[in-house]
Formats: structure tokens, C-alpha cells, sequence
């Protein structure tokens, strides 16, 4: 399935693109998730173990499952206020 | 509207007067501002990006939660996003309760969680023309870990 | 001028906007208003009395005390004297720090410290057409016992 | 000595009078004093347990002794705020 992934703050700058497909196979976790994210964009390496990931606006944890048609977003923590 | 991502200046002052309510006789306000001192560097201004459709999501459940968990009878969140000069006002919550320590509590609640789990990033621009992400201390976080 | 005893209404945001600094990254403010309602009793005005220059004293102490135990910017304590109606403000409590947890604390302190310290006294006016003095809860207070 | 002492809120109320004077002897404690004010006042009595009393802007306790030429107040709890 291809998925789009929306990024923020250093990770777009770091991307160098405010989102991002990827092509996976159904049934992925967060975590392969992340590691083709990082084969797409080696500069996000830099800051791979801080990258939170979230689906339909809710935080979800590295052994979560991709669902389909979900809005993915990557980035790292916040620092709003 | 109790949640909001503003490009332009909040107007605290509204913000307050939208939850004063007879039933309440106790206001808190927290305001943020862009200090100009950390540690030792400084700061000219700062920029704020968001996720502006989880932003918005993440701080109404903030409220959701602060009304299970106290009795607020008003409350609000305005987050500035875009470039701050210093001394401008980033974030403003206000709350409104019958009696004190618990809009204390809940305003407090909303900006230490807020600064946790809503989906906003604060960029320094340091006065030597340097710009820097900033990254947050380890704030007690309800998150999962990181993925 | 940081304490003062008003007998006309408070500008909340005056007192806010002087309490805002450079060097602060945390407002807080703490508005205390006339609520409707306590336990089942029905209020339709509070007024209120003081001892003026005692309680001017008292206020620019508990700052002086704010100001020893947490880095505070500025702090103001403003609060009305006379006849209030519903919703009105009655006290307003505005201080800036470095770090919100210490403008919160401060904030609080001042606030708490004030019901115990500060001599002013509310006299309830009931929707019945009775009035009453309030005898304040058990309160923590940090006074000599009573005379 | 005479003494004139402030009287607010419940504290004048029940005196009917927001000052009032006393005649003391020197050395005399806030507690001898208290007394010789519910004499003149027996309607304080109502609330004698609660009575605070200050000396030149300063909670005093019952044994401290009223010094010359001091300004004395005598007042019910404070509820402010």
C-alpha cells in the first residue's frame, strides 16, 4: 500500500519535504514504518530515536500496525508553550 | 471556540473574559512568553511550527481530561504559531473554577501537558543569527515511548 | 505601584501588562470573583472591608517573601474595598517569572497567604435580603494564634 | 495610658463604633487589654475566641505587652481574597 507521511519541524527540514510516500507491504509496523522512512531520507538517521510517529492524531507506539487509508505523521518531540 | 492556533497576536485579555463565569470565583491565566535569556544564550525571537489538525485535537482533549479530573466551568487554550519577537505572548490558558486551587490545578495541568503531548515546535533565533530546534527537557511525559 | 486597595474596578489587564518583562518566559495570573453560589446559599453582592495601611503593609510583605523564595520578575496585588456585585473582580494577583512552576508557585502562595495574612473582611449580602460576615475556613495560616 | 484602638469589620459592628479608648496601665498584655475592651464593649464577647489583635501593622500574640504610643487594632479573622 502507499502511504503519505506528513513531517514537521527538524524532521521536514531534515527531509527536506513537509511529507513524504512510501510504498509498504499491508500489515507493517511503526517500526519497519520508520526504518523504510530513513532508507528514503538517510539525513532523519539524526534524530531516529526521538521520531514520535502519530496515526489519525493519536501517538502511537513502535509495534503499532500501519492501518490504511490513515493520516501518518513523523516527528520529534514537541516543544510547544 | 475553547481551542485555537492563531498567526496573529493572542488577545489575552478576551481569552480571560471568556471564562469568567458567575458560577466561578476563581480565574487562572498562564501566559507564555518569548524570554529573551536560557542560561546563558540569547534569544531575538522564536518561531513556532505546528500540526495544526492534532494540535487542535491534542488540546481539546487536554480539556476534556482537566474537566474529569477538576471542576472547570471554562476553559481555554490559544497557541501563537509563526515568528515571536521577545516578550510576545506564545501560549495563553485560561480557566475558570468555583474555588482556586483547582483552577490552579487545572491551569497548571493544561500547560504542563500541553508542553508534552500537543504537536508544536519552538525554533530559537539566537542573537548571533544562529537558528536551533529546540529540544525539551525530559518533561514527565504521559506519551508512549518513542517509536 | 505594586499593592494597591481599590475601591473602583480592577484592571485585570493593566495589572497583567505590568508584570510582563523580557526577561520572563511566565505569566501568571489569579483573579478571584464574586461566584453566585456557596454550598446552597444564593450571594447577590459581597462588600468588603479593610484596615488599609496594614494591609498594604501585608501585601508588599508577602511579595517581599515571594520575591525570597522564587526567582519573581515582578509581581502586583491589587484588590477591591466597598460594594461588588456578581461576577465582579475582587483580587488580582499578576506575576512573571523565568520558569512557569515558580510563577505558579509564587502566584499561589501569594494568593493563599493573602486569605490568611491580609486584613480584609467580606461581608456576604444572601438573595434573602440578609447580610453576613464570613468566618473563613480552617485556613493554614502561619499567624500567631488569636490574641 | 490611653490608648485608641481600631475596630473593623464584625470587631466594629458589634462595638457600634470603628475606634474606641481605653485607659491601661503600662505593662499591660494584649490578653489584659482584650479585656478591659470587652468591658467597655460587651458585644465583642460574642466573638472573644476569634479576636486577632495588631500592634503597628503586626499580629501580636496575647502575651505580648502594648508598648507606648502604639497604633492598635483589634479585628475578627480576615476573609479577603
Amino acid at each position: 500500500m502507499n502511504v503519505t507521511i506528513k513531517l514537521f519541524a527538524q524532521a521536514r527540514d531534515l527531509a527536506g519535504t513537509s511529507q513524504t510516500n512510501l510504498s509498504l507491504n499491508e500489515g507493517e509496523s511503526v517500526k519497519q514504518m520508520l526504518a523504510s522512512l530513513i532508507d528514503e531520507h538517510p539525513a532523519l538517521s539524526q534524530i531516529q530515536g526521538n521520531l514520535l510517529v502519530a496515526v489519525n492524531n493519536e501517538y502511537v507506539s513502535s509495534n503499532s500496525l500501519i492501518p490504511t487509508n490513515a493520516e501518518i505523521a513523523c516527528f520529534p518531540p514537541v516543544s510547544g508553550g | 471556540m475553547t481551542v485555537r492556533l492563531l498567526d496573529t497576536p493572542i488577545d489575552y485579555h478576551a481569552v480571560t473574559e471568556s471564562v469568567r463565569d458567575h458560577r466561578a470565583g476563581a480565574v487562572v491565566l498562564f501566559l507564555g512568553t518569548v524570554r529573551e535569556f536560557t542560561n546563558d544564550q540569547q534569544t531575538t525571537a522564536l518561531d513556532y511550527d505546528a500540526y495544526p489538525e492534532m494540535a487542535i485535537a491534542k488540546m481539546q482533549q487536554l480539556i476534556d481530561e482537566a474537566r474529569e479530573r477538576w471542576p472547570v466551568i471554562q476553559a481555554v487554550i490559544e497557541h501563537r504559531i509563526g515568528h515571536l519577537e521577545l516578550g510576545e505572548v506564545c501560549v495563553a490558558v485560561a480557566v475558570s473554577s468555583p474555588h482556586r486551587k483547582d483552577a490552579f490545578h487545572a491551569g497548571q495541568f493544561l500547560i504542563d501537558e500541553l508542553k508534552v503531548r500537543v504537536p508544536i515546535w519552538k525554533k530559537e533565533n539566537w542573537i548571533d543569527g544562529q537558528t536551533e530546534w529546540v529540544h525539551p527537557d525530559n518533561e514527565k511525559s504521559t506519551l508512549p515511548p518513542p517509536a
